[in-house]
């Protein structure tokens, strides 16, 4: 899933200084499930809004709503439609995704982030996630005992743990385990070892990073 | 469609109990302004009959809905009032109760005014709340009048016969060839001296004999579901599986004595464990003439910290039935504290010592050390190390939890401690419970304890059980969490806080909650994150209104 | 600001700190007529948008009030409460608030006197602290 | 010959190598890499001239070659992946053969987060590893990773690195199998302070054959206080600094003779290993001692082949 998390207030509000109506959008997708941007965070949210503005002796006004899946411009629905034209500003709690396609939806509203859209992790533990993968689109994971070093190894490399791997864990941080190391390690108690003899070519970063946006299209399903 | 809120307040002096700082006269006008308050009554005591039927008046009278009522604590009045609301047709639930005694009178006696004020803050407060009352339904669930022992050890076997007498069915599973467990092996019970075998024969006939009782012997025990009164529990025996349907268990797994691997040179010949020298006595094989015995082997230390609490008494026992057989037999005990609790305990240690049994204390820094025929220990009367001659040396292991109890508690999702103890859900409160309701505990699958102990939880257990059982069905008053399955998200976060780890995905991939396992507390509803979950009996709503009417 | 009487919600568990504060009144220990006590289940019950909404509609301080730690009649339920008034404590710093101004507390059935006694000491933290920028007592 | 370059002719011909180190200036001047390469000119066969070491921005490790090939001596080229991707690493490598140099060290480069820089992008678009191997698919077949045509020759001796004190040690030779199959003509390894774990790798590595592969230059770092090599043993990942020798620089009267002494004992354990066909010499900050090392381990003059 998308992990995000909120911005810190104090960027939110500056963001908002101006904006008197404001409609605080949450996804029920990827950022209820990471505790970020469901319903119970946009109501956090618009709560904080409302009491920074009491404090300071002014009022606002806040309407709090989530759609289903905020990257889905049919999850907008009518009532949303109805409703966006009304405030000043939208200030969405989905990921990156989600917030642009609302910025579609409605072009002449001002559609801001609440959350900053971190990375595609896995729920390690309630309340705990990491970054498992970064969307290369050239999925190693086949070769690498199912650990992708392009998200844990802090070089990408992909032939081998650095000579910074010391007892499991990554030069950079105690803290973070060498993605070789648990790869070497899987691979032994799968018996697949030798897979990592070979030189593993240069990657294809054609479908990766750096490459301008992306598009999918299945033939099949469009009309 | 909503019909029209009506709410009566009913405000009670309580005597001079909240007359007597309070001025209710004041308070009944105040709720009067109140939004959706069609009513208030002034009472001198609510809860007496004229105050009840009062209630049970206005709501006929003035067509209330929602009943409030500003007295005492609802810890003990609710149930009163809710029963009146009943009575008077309107769902026990659309009642709310402000405590102006114990948390208002009472307390504020020097500062009327203040209190005063904080009496209609709480009676504007519960009239807010009451706005957004639920109603809520009992519902009732069978109940299997059947019992799942697990282990047919003397805990297990005491509980099934205990539960078979009072006339219901026990399923008991034993996981070995025959019933009987630790007990097996051993010579005598003490303080009663009677022999262990003779117990077990006895205890095994009965369950025989016992008509109620269905033993599964080499049992494994599989799965189980279900809920308090209708668990259906899956296991198997000598190659054959079954099924049955109970509407209690009983985990009575024991434990068994640590083989002391690896420490004082044991080998289960000249160096052997307590247990091993049970079989000898029971045999008669016993000859050595010097024994020695070493307590806490393999516990009290920093991998195992607890204390197994029988070992003292069993060192002490079998002592006893070495100079029994051989008055000129020289025994040690070697220990680093003595637990002989109780009066018999204690009695059978002084005749230890008078017997010529000699105790001498050693700790972790110097421990004794096991040679060729004899053990060094460092003497503090004497202050140094003092050969004791030794043609045994008997090693006193803790009680140590068996491999499966992990298989058990990940099974009935109940918990073990970091030695897998089952853990109890409160250690005063409900000794012998889990915090799951209808599975309780007992013996040495709990905590090392003695035969009497054992005995004793099982028939606490199987009177616990029983208070279950005993029922038709079970009712359950409605005040559980329940997922509106529409909003759910799917994120495991229920799931994953539950205490009683009662929520779990049904086939659709959504949240669930079976209501006859909730128990209420509504730690989910408060996490989760879609807010997917309704607590109809404390719902976000009414808290919500509460904290708007804090303020006038 | 010696007339500020602050107004503090307290959320209280229904088997430990509601029955402590019962035997608080049963046995005529007073203390300060600050506190307004909603009572709930458990304290794993409040969410932070609760005491969030208890601060926003003028509360000058909340606190929750549960059962002895490891003592909880729901297991975990406290310490749940404890993990979100903390981090309510953090969402309050990221607005400038005292975080002081939440607080949560354990006591068992059995301490009337320490209910009392920590209705005291919340109403003398929130006397200091003065009163809540979103209160009704703001503009004295 | 794969360049022609002195280490290689050295090597090739079975004489025992000895290469130095040349960090380059936090600063634009070219005197500084003179003063060093004066100093390390007479003892050793050719000057690493590293590259952002530790992810410090310094003056470029080619600038730097070229200035040492200005006073007469030979370079070695250290390259890293982390600040350029596979464009900038063949037309730097292209530069650097039209510049005349003519050893290359293929790295991976310590990443930037301990840098000066810690909130730059890594780049890391290929591994050391597909480094290695397309220098030498740049050499000889004279092709750019993309398989297109280089017009030219490529002449480079081909270096890699090797850390015998990293995890997962069994994995540390396989890797090293990977290098020499990769291209890497010689292998300088990380400093060695733990002889006997060295000397337990290189039995791998010779199990395996790959001392006749690859020629492997050991690595030493003189160390100059107590307080260096408690760091060192403390901070510096992928290092094994024994216990006992910060004990022993701690108990010396004079902790830099000490650190002469152990090196010079280091340097005599290896030349007994089987397989160990040179030095490397990394002292940084400490350059004035290379000569004095050098004389002492009864390895001048250097030489000429």
């Amino acid at each position: 899933m998308i992990v995000a998390e909120r911005k810190p207030m104090e960027e939110i509000l500056s963001m908002i200084e101006d904006a008197n109506r404001i409609l605080v959008l949450g996804c029920r997708g990827c950022t209820t499930v990471c505790c970020a941007g469901g319903p119970k965070e946009v109501q956090e949210l618009a709560t904080l809004i409302r009491m920074n503005r009491k404090q300071k002796g002014t009022t606002v006004e806040t309407l709090e709503a989530s759609n289903e899946l905020q990257c889905e411009p049919q999850s907008v629905g009518p009532l949303l439609e109805k409703l966006a034209d009304q405030f000043d500003v939208i200030l969405s709690m989905a990921c990156g995704a989600g917030v642009q396609t609302i910025v579609k939806s409605f072009p002449d509203v001002r559609v801001l982030p609440a959350l900053n859209t971190n990375f595609i992790g896995m729920a390690e533990e309630h309340g705990v996630w990491t970054e498992v993968c970064v969307a290369c689109g050239d999925c190693l994971l086949g070769r690498t005992a199912g650990i992708c070093p392009m998200t844990r190894c802090a070089k990408q490399l992909l032939n081998g743990p650095c000579g910074g791997s010391m007892k499991g864990k990554c030069e950079i941080s105690k803290d973070v385990d060498c993605a070789w190391q648990l790869i070497i390690d899987r691979l032994t108690r799968l018996g697949r070892l030798e897979v990592l003899e070979e030189i593993y070519p240069v990657k294809d970063w054609s479908a990766g990073w750096h490459r301008g946006p992306q598009k999918i299209v299945r033939e099949d399903l469009t009309s | 469609m909503e019909t029209e809120l009506r709410i009566g307040v009913f405000v009670c002096h309580c005597g001079i109990n909240i007359a007597g700082v309070l001025d209710i006269e004041d308070l009944c006008e105040y709720a009067g302004t109140l939004p959706n308050v069609v009513t208030v009554q002034p009472n001198l005591f609510t809860c007496a009959e004229t105050g009840t039927s009062g209630i049970k008046n206005a709501v006929k009278e003035h067509d209330l809905n929602r009943v409030v009522v500003a007295a005492c604590t609802p810890r003990t009045h609710e149930p009163i009032f809710r029963a009146s609301c009943q009575e008077a047709g309107i769902n026990p639930y659309f009642f709310e109760m402000v405590n102006i005694r114990e948390h208002c009178s009472w307390v504020h006696r020097h500062d009327r005014e203040a209190a005063q004020g904080k009496a209609r803050d709480l009676i504007r407060m519960a009239v807010a709340r009451a706005m957004f009352l639920e109603p809520i339904e009992t519902f009732k669930s069978k109940v299997e009048p059947r019992a799942l022992v697990i282990g047919a050890g003397i805990a297990g076997m005491s509980s099934a016969l205990a539960l078979a007498g009072e006339g219901f069915d026990v399923t008991l599973l034993e996981k070995k060839a025959e019933m009987g467990g630790l007990l097996r092996d051993l010579h005598k019970v003490a303080p009663s001296e009677v022999g262990a075998g003779e117990l077990v024969e006895q205890k095994v006939a009965a369950i025989k004999q016992e008509g109620r009782i269905q033993c599964f012997t080499s049992a494994t025990l599989e799965e189980v579901s279900g809920y308090v009164g209708n668990y259906s529990a899956t296991f198997s025996s000598n190659g054959n599986t079954h099924t049955h349907k109970v509407g209690a268990i009983i985990v009575a797994t024991g434990g068994a004595p640590l083989k002391p691997m690896g420490l004082y040179n044991y080998d289960g010949k000249r160096v052997i464990t307590q247990s091993e020298l049970e079989t000898k006595l029971k045999s008669g094989k016993l000859d050595a003439k010097s024994i020695v015995m070493i307590q806490c082997v393999g516990a009290r230390i920093p991998e195992r910290n607890y204390c197994s609490r029988i070992c003292c008494m069993v060192a002490i026992k079998n002592s006893l039935h070495i100079k029994e057989i051989a008055k000129d037999a020289k025994v040690f005990v070697l220990y680093r504290d003595i637990q002989a609790y109780g009066v018999e305990n204690e009695a059978l240690f002084l005749k230890a010592k008078e017997a010529g049994v000699r105790f001498i204390r050693y700790n972790l820094e110097s421990p004794p050390v096991v040679g060729d025929g004899n053990v060094e220990i460092y003497h503090p009367a004497m202050g140094k190390e003092v050969p004791l001659p030794a043609e045994l040396v008997v090693l006193s292991t803790p009680i140590v939890a068996h491999d499966d109890a992990e298989s058990v508690s990940r099974i009935l999702k109940v918990p073990v401690n970091e030695y897998r103890f089952f853990l109890e859900a409160h250690a005063k409160l409900s000794p012998l419970d889990f915090a799951t309701n209808g599975i309780y505990l007992c013996g040495n699958a709990h905590y090392p304890a003695t035969v009497r102990e054992a005995i004793s939880q099982a028939l606490g257990a199987a009177s616990r059980a029983s208070i279950i059982l005993s029922h038709d069905a079970i009712e359950r008053v409605g005040t559980v969490a329940r997922v509106d399955q529409e909003l759910c998200s799917s994120c495991f976060a229920c799931v994953k806080v539950c205490p009683y780890q009662v929520p779990h995905m049904d086939e659709g991939g959504k949240a669930m909650i079976e209501p006859m396992q909730c128990q209420g507390c509504g730690i989910c509803v408060a996490e989760c994150p879609a807010e997917a979950i309704q607590f109809g009996y404390v719902s976000d709503a009414q808290i919500m209104a509460a904290c708007e009417a804090l303020c006038a | 600001m010696n007339n500020f009487e602050p107004l503090i919600a307290v959320f209280s568990c229904h088997y430990c700190s509601y029955a402590a504060a019962d035997l608080a009144g049963s046995s005529r220990i007073q203390y300060p007529p600050n506190i307004r006590v909603i009572k709930i289940p458990c304290t794993g019950r409040v969410s932070v948008n609760h005491i969030l909404k208890a601060l926003e509609c003028g509360a000058d301080g909340v606190y929750v009030a549960g059962c002895l730690e490891g003592t909880c009649h729901f297991i975990s339920g406290n310490f749940k409460a404890k993990q979100r008034v903390q981090y309510a404590k953090n969402l309050l710093s990221e607005i400038n608030m005292e975080p002081e101004r939440v607080q949560m507390y354990f006591m068992s059935a059995a301490e009337g006197a320490k209910f009392a006694n920590v209705a005291k000491e919340m109403t003398e933290t929130i006397r200091e602290l003065g009163p809540s920028p979103l209160g009704q007592n703001k503009s004295e | 010959m794969k360049s022609g370059s002195n280490l290689e002719r050295i090597l090739e011909s079975g004489q025992f190598a000895v290469t130095g180190e040349c960090g380059p200036p936090k600063g634009s001047s070219p005197k500084v890499v003179q003063k060093k390469g004066e100093l390390l000119k007479s003892c050793c066969d050719a000057l690493n001239v590293t590259d952002n070491q530790t992810a410090i921005v310094r003056m470029s490790s080619l600038s730097g070659c070229v200035i040492l090939q200005g006073i007469g001596l030979e370079p070695v080229l250290q390259m890293v992946v982390r600040d350029r991707n596979r464009l900038a690493l063949q037309s730097d490598i292209l530069g650097a053969v039209a510049l005349g140099v003519g050893n290359i060290l293929c790295l991976s480069g310590d990443h930037q987060k301990f840098g000066n820089h810690p909130t730059a992008k890594g780049v890391y678009d290929i591994d050391s590893m597909q480094f290695i191997r397309m220098v030498k698919t740049m050499r000889d077949e004279h092709k750019f990773i993309n398989g297109e045509e280089i017009s030219g020759d490529v002449p480079l001796y081909i270096g890699a690195a090797a850390n015998p004190f990293a995890d997962p040690f069994e994995f540390r030779v396989t890797r090293l199998a990977k290098k020499a199959n990769a291209g890497a003509d010689f292998i300088q390894t990380q400093g060695i302070f733990d002889v006997a774990r060295f000397a337990e790798w290189m039995k791998m590595v010779r199990d395996r054959g790959l001392h006749e592969k690859t020629h492997i230059l050991a690595g030493l770092i003189p160390i100059k206080s107590v307080g260096m090599a408690r760091y060192m043993r403390n901070n510096v990942s992928g290092l094994s600094v024994p216990k006992e020798l910060v004990d022993r620089m701690a108990d010396a009267k004079d902790a830099k003779e000490e650190g002469v002494k152990i090196c010079l004992e280091t340097i005599e354990e290896l030349k007994d290993i089987e397989g160990v066909h040179g030095i490397h010499i990394m002292a940084v900050a400490w350059e004035d001692i290379v000569p004095r090392i050098v004389e002492e381990a009864g390895l001048m003059p250097r030489p000429v082949v």
